[in-house]
């Protein structure tokens, strides 16, 4: 029971993470490798507004969740904006030069000592005995609820939301959805900040559950395995990945060796290029795009 | 005559700040009429295209001389969102519609310009009565559909945008003559119910001067010619070189082309459907 | 000297042998002569300290000029060059440390585990590319580092493996100096086998295959087996890079082959300039020298102490910033700044410039 | 390819800052400032600075004041053995410091001995070269040290024990932690107890459920975790959400003191060779009044070790006498006497055979009701 608690606890982190990733991916097929600084960032914003709004934790988290959004749509303008067009392998690096300057601020404003949200906001973290002797704490069990609510509001999003429809739509061929009167740079700008959300929120549950520290992002990184393996451009197939991904890692740490564990979703991973490249739900002819 | 309702100056177009495409085109699309843009490959017809509805700057070209004004606008340069939001809407040559969304997605993804409630469904029903066979395939998705289905729907989904002028890029191109004739006749009634205008490029020219009310034709980035319906097919050299009533090497060479387009349609097709 | 540049008038080459010559006029034979002369009497003037910083950048060089072939000329993208470095640092570390190995055998060892390495990594490239292939490189540095981590903790090096100088004919390398020079002449070496190999067959099918595979194919290249041409050759001239490198640090440690030193690699092409072996050594002097000269920089700022702690991360922050910048304001690389300072002195005084730099 | 000698021109431009005329003594320090692991060295870097402005602003050493010169490595080894060149041949330091992750050890102490320049490991772990028969150059002032913290660990909880013990471990995935706890786990053989399970943590782990429960399904009644703080603390709270109440004991790190009063967990113990700052002994007073002046972000209780190190410096000068050179500087350290003050529970001494320590000195606290308290008192242990 304990196991599929923390599969499904590690996969909702994945996955949360991991949707990031894809939203960017699908509509600009730029990999957005300062997702785990943004995310970090996101945990710290809950710090600030901590202090920010005292007594009023639900206002603070709620600030901070509006102001990562901003965030994302900010980095959009300012930055990613301008590397439309460019070599995809100069958007990327440009992220990781973006998830260096956010380190650094980090660094600047906050010191790299590690830091408890919850204790500023003065919220526990309770923990739950669920039948069959597993446990689970609050914030974790938040965290599972959110991503399930944001993987369905994603869903119905693109599904049938008119913008959601556009992202599609511009991820599919932005030249043509500019032509059908779709600004591309609001799409854009609406991914990041969406993709920002995601990311963030996965970010301050995880530093409400246990803390946050200055190698938050590595964590991020972790997730990137389960976007690939379900298939870069698909949102259930973020899902699925993560799912895979947690379980073999959760398991491998309980019945093997828990050093696998750092390894053992790179290996899935190759094995999964090997045989599918384009992912479980990926589209096919991706592969001839980047 | 009033002012046309687009108005191209003399424009010149410039690639990569080097490759000058198109030089000193003038030409005029007035209200309510179909105008082809007749000429061989590589004549600046997709280009001078581009320059109208704002491609030009995702591929580092730049109109940088001359002006576009439609509707006493300067649309020269914008972004083609903006030109779409102004009512010009293209339907490109190639990768014409969203392969991964269904139609009826794809038609309801374009912005609808200055629409109030309800708008969009008039559009929508609209579209749905000059193309029938589109409603019963609603929820088949963009990819999946037969090259004639895929220019439908393109038209289609331009037409959502409300245009007040439409440019249509090949219309032709690796279509049964069936099919073609079929769309022909479907423009000229969207031309007829809506009153919208329509620029045709083509390299097919008997297409073309089926229903256009005027044609330009172009080679080498100029426009060398250019009249009415009944004085371009009347032409000596447009007989010649594009409605192939004589010999000319053009002519031979531009089937073996067009032919070999068609086999590539084909297997594309193929791939989508298998 | 690296490709075709625009040259002022009067130079016209009459056969094959002209075509062929590396150094093409007298200007450029003068150039390199000048170059080899400032880089010869560097060490006899620099501070050690500024003579380390030379021998990164040597070290880098090689790493940059094969990851340029790689993924600059046969367009196959790698985010496992650490992998790749720590793979030749651990085989000279595993070899002196197990058996003793001498200089004369790490070497060629280190080159062999290349070898063998790109033939693994470049096997996923015969069925993915772009991104895809990017990150099942990433996937193999992992595996890398994680064996390289095994090693260490079994065998109790918990500080990392320390390697002593090696010998050549008898003479310990220890002095800076001497190792600036063979430095010098390895990164040299890699840069002429770099030029070779690309005005030669393997570098055209490579351009052909970067431009586009099926036409490529159709034209009889085969692919796969330049392209795993590519990953073997790439991946060998990265190891030779880590087998000096665990010697010249004097240790190998898998955290100094993290995911930050392939990225490292990656800025330093593109920044340096896609496609231009010009580029790569541009790209790796200032991804190398770039944070220690912010740091000198920002140092000279007056009430620097005041901030103490900060200006740590003041530094690191200001990287991100001209990275970013750089990115942004230059999307041709420092390239394309050489270029066009170039152009600026051959059509001096004349202000026309040759098309092909009129870009920006 | 001029341009490679125009940039070189630049950086030969950039980087000679104009030598200052040695008026002063210079220390160099290289560490990890940035970068994820920088929480355990940053605070203990801050104070060293801070406590070296104050013997400056007392007069300095010798009449002469102390230049500490920082340089930061990010952890990473190529940089701190670049810093470490740059330290000694143009700042002409004459001694080192580390406070840095241990990979950063071998490219320095590389350096170092090349240079003849003292080292000194200051908040980072102390390297076994310098217990005794010590190499010439390396000292080490640093709290917590290989092997020595396991046994006192382990003495603690058989002493405190009744019945028999099952011990579970926790260590970090990097070799240095790793080492450790398999040599804690050999020991506790030794020691009569049944080890059960040890979990080998990556650092970056999202959640560390997973191998908490690994560790509590094993059983043990006592867990011992020798890691960076974020793995100690973490398995803590990971297996205290599991419904696991067993004593679990850890190093105490610089963060221990704030990290105990936020749990208030009553089984949780650590071992500590500062004391603690809620002793509030004279010497806590005063370094929480230079904190404050100084206007440090770093909480004063995270302070103890760079003040310790300091104290350190600031000896081994005195006896050096000026000009210090490198040799007078090894000398004056291979014979020195520090007094911590309470700091620790002992003086730091070194000889020429031992640059760690003659004595190590262990204190145990955990939570009791509304405050943190001392649960053993100074034990200490000889170095041989």
């Amino acid at each position: 029971m304990q196991l599929l608690i923390n599969i499904i606890v590690l996969a909702s982190i994945y996955a949360l993470i991991a949707c990031g990733y894809v939203l960017i991916y699908r509509v600009s097929r730029v990999l957005n490798l300062a997702h785990g600084e943004l995310m970090m960032f996101g945990a710290y914003l809950v710090l600030a507004c901590a202090s920010l709004f005292a007594g009023h934790p639900i206002m603070a988290l709620c600030a901070a969740v509006v102001l990562s959004v901003v965030t994302g749509a900010l980095v959009y303008v300012f930055l990613m904006r301008k590397m439309t067009g460019e070599m995809v392998l100069a958007a990327i690096l440009t992220t990781v030069a973006l998830g260096i300057l956010v380190r650094g601020v980090i660094v600047l404003v906050w010191s790299s000592q590690q830091q408890y949200p919850a204790q500023a906001l003065g919220i526990s973290n309770p923990t739950f005995t669920l039948p069959g002797d597993g446990h689970i704490s609050f914030w974790s069990l938040v965290l599972v609820l959110t991503n399930l609510a944001a993987y369905g509001a994603l869903f119905g999003f693109l599904r049938f939301g008119r913008w959601g429809m556009r992202m599609r739509a511009a991820g599919q061929n932005p030249l043509l959805a500019a032509q059908r009167g779709i600004n591309l740079h609001g799409v854009y700008a609406l991914a990041w900040s969406l993709s920002t959300l995601t990311g963030a929120l996965a970010g301050i549950l995880m530093a409400l559950d246990s803390g946050v520290t200055g190698s938050m992002p590595v964590i991020a990184l972790k997730a990137f395995p389960a976007a690939l393996v379900g298939g870069l451009d698909s949102l259930g197939g973020a899902l699925l990945g993560a799912l895979i991904i947690a379980g073999a890692e959760v398991l491998l740490i309980y019945y093997v060796d828990p050093l696998l564990s750092d390894v053992v979703p790179f290996l899935v991973l190759v094995a999964m290029l090997i045989v599918r490249p384009w992912g479980l739900f990926g589209t096919r002819e991706e592969l001839d795009r980047v | 005559m009033n002012a046309p309702l687009l108005q191209v100056e003399k424009i010149e177009v410039v690639y990569k700040r080097v490759i000058t495409a198109v030089q000193g085109v003038t030409l005029a699309v007035p209200d309510g009429q179909i105008v082809a843009l007749l000429g061989t490959n590589g004549a600046g017809k997709s280009t001078t295209l581009r320059a109208i509805s704002g491609f030009l700057g995702l591929d580092d070209a730049k109109v940088t001389e001359g002006s576009i004004t439609f509707e006493g606008t300067s649309l020269q340069n914008r972004p083609p969102h903006e030109i779409a939001g102004h009512g010009v809407v293209l339907v490109p040559e190639r990768e014409k519609v969203f392969p991964n969304l269904t139609v009826a997605e794809n038609l309801a993804a374009p912005v609808v310009r200055a629409s109030k409630a309800g708008d969009r469904r008039q559009q929508e029903e609209r579209i749905y009565h000059f193309f029938p066979r589109l409603a019963d395939l609603r929820d088949r998705t963009g990819g999946l559909l037969s090259g004639g289905e895929r220019q439908m729907l393109a038209i289609a989904s331009a037409l959502m945008c409300r245009p007040k002028l439409l440019l249509i890029d090949e219309l032709s191109l690796g279509l049964a003559p069936v099919v073609v004739g079929d769309l022909i006749r479907r423009l000229a009634a969207i031309r007829d119910d809506l009153g919208i205008a329509i620029l045709l490029v083509e390299q097919s020219a008997a297409v073309a001067l089926e229903i256009a009310d005027y044609a330009y034709v172009m080679e080498n980035g100029r426009v060398v010619l250019d009249g009415d319906r009944e004085r371009l097919r009347s032409h000596k050299d447009v007989q010649e070189f594009y409605l192939g009533q004589g010999n000319g090497v053009g002519n031979s060479d531009g089937a073996v082309r067009r032919s070999y387009r068609d086999v590539k349609q084909y297997r594309r097709s193929r791939r989508w459907y298998g | 000297m690296f490709r075709p540049v625009p040259r002022a008038s009067g130079y016209f080459r009459t056969d094959y042998a002209q075509d062929m010559a590396l150094l093409q006029t007298r200007a450029e034979r003068i150039g390199l002569a000048a170059l080899v002369g400032v880089l010869v009497t560097l060490p006899f003037i620099a501070t050690p300290f500024l003579l380390d910083l030379a021998c990164q950048v040597f070290l880098a060089s090689i790493g940059a000029l094969s990851l340029m072939l790689l993924t600059g000329y046969a367009g196959q993208i790698s985010l496992g060059h650490a992998g790749l470095i720590a793979a030749g640092a651990f085989t000279t570390g595993i070899l002196t440390r197990e058996i003793n190995a001498p200089f004369w055998l790490t070497l060629p060892a280190s080159a062999l585990t290349g070898i063998v390495l790109g033939l693994v990594f470049g096997l996923p490239s015969l069925r993915l590319r772009g991104l895809y292939l990017a990150v099942s490189t990433l996937a193999l540095h992992f595996i890398v580092i994680y064996l390289g981590g095994e090693y260490e903790t079994k065998r109790g090096f918990s500080t990392g493996i320390l390697i002593e100088k090696p010998s050549l004919g008898g003479f310990k390398l220890t002095d800076g100096r001497a190792w600036y020079f063979v430095l010098l002449i390895f990164a040299a070496a890699t840069l002429l086998i770099c030029i070779n190999l690309l005005r030669s067959r393997s570098g055209r099918a490579w351009r052909a295959i970067h431009t586009r595979e099926t036409v490529a194919e159709a034209l009889g290249i085969s692919i796969s087996g330049y392209k795993l041409l590519a990953f073997v050759i790439s991946s060998s001239m990265t190891s030779v890079a880590g087998c000096l490198f665990a010697y010249y640090r004097g240790f190998v440690s898998i955290e100094a082959f993290d995911l930050f030193l392939s990225i490292q690699y990656v800025a330093m092409i593109i920044i340096g300039g896609m496609g231009s072996l010009l580029g790569a050594l541009l790209g790796a002097t200032f991804v190398t020298i770039f944070p220690y000269a912010i740091e000198a920089l920002l140092k000279l700022l007056p009430n620097v102490q005041k901030l103490a702690g900060d200006i740590f991360a003041v530094n690191y922050a200001s990287f991100g910033v001209v990275m970013i910048l750089f990115l942004v304001l230059e999307p041709l690389g420092l390239v394309g700044i050489w270029r066009r300072i170039q152009n600026y002195f051959l059509l001096w005084p004349f202000k026309y410039k040759p098309l092909a730099s009129m870009r920006k | 390819m001029f341009k490679r000698t125009l940039l070189g021109a630049i950086a030969i431009c950039a980087l000679t800052i104009p030598a200052s005329a040695q008026d002063a003594y210079v220390v160099g320090l290289t560490g990890a400032l940035t970068g994820p692991p920088s929480s355990t060295y940053a605070p203990a870097v801050d104070a060293l600075g801070i406590y070296i402005d104050r013997v400056n602003a007392a007069g300095g050493v010798n009449g002469k004041k102390i230049k500490l010169i920082l340089e930061d490595d990010g952890a990473q080894p190529s940089k701190a053995a670049a810093n470490t060149k740059k330290l000694i041949t143009q700042d002409k330091a004459v001694l080192i410091l580390n406070a840095s992750l241990s990979s950063t050890y071998a490219p320095v102490i590389a350096e170092t001995q090349a240079a003849g320049v003292p080292l000194l490991f200051a908040s980072s772990v102390c390297p076994k070269s310098v217990y005794p028969p010590a190499e010439p150059l390396q000292f080490c002032t640093t709290g917590f040290a290989a092997n020595y913290d396991s046994q006192a660990t382990l003495d603690f909880i058989k002493a405190r024990a009744k019945g028999p013990v099952k011990i579970g471990f926790s260590a970090m995935a990097i070799p240095l932690s790793r080492g450790e706890i398999d040599y804690a786990e050999n020991l506790s053989k030794e020691m009569g107890m049944t080890p059960v399970d040890k979990e080998v943590i990556p650092p970056p782990t999202a959640d560390y459920t997973s191998f908490a429960t690994k560790l509590k399904d094993a059983g043990p009644n006592w867990v011992y975790s020798w890691a960076p703080w974020v793995t100690q603390v973490r398995t803590l709270e990971a297996l205290r959400k599991l419904g696991w109440q067993d004593d679990y004991i850890a190093w105490g790190h610089l963060e221990a003191e704030s990290e105990l009063s936020r749990l208030k967990d009553g089984k949780f113990f650590v071992v500590n060779s500062n004391a603690l700052f809620q002793e509030a002994l004279p010497i806590h007073k005063e370094i929480e009044e230079a904190a404050k002046k100084a206007g440090s972000k770093y909480p004063a209780a995270t302070m103890a070790e760079g003040w310790i190190a300091g104290m350190a410096i600031e000896a081994a000068l005195k006896g050096a006498g000026w000009p210090a050179d490198p040799s007078k500087l090894k000398a004056s350290m291979e014979n020195l006497k520090v007094d911590t003050k309470g700091l620790r529970g002992g003086p730091i001494e070194w000889t020429k055979a031992n640059h760690f320590r003659t004595k190590l000195y262990y204190r145990v606290y955990t939570w009791s009701g509304d405050k943190i308290s001392r649960v053993q008192d100074w034990k200490s242990y000889d170095v041989k």
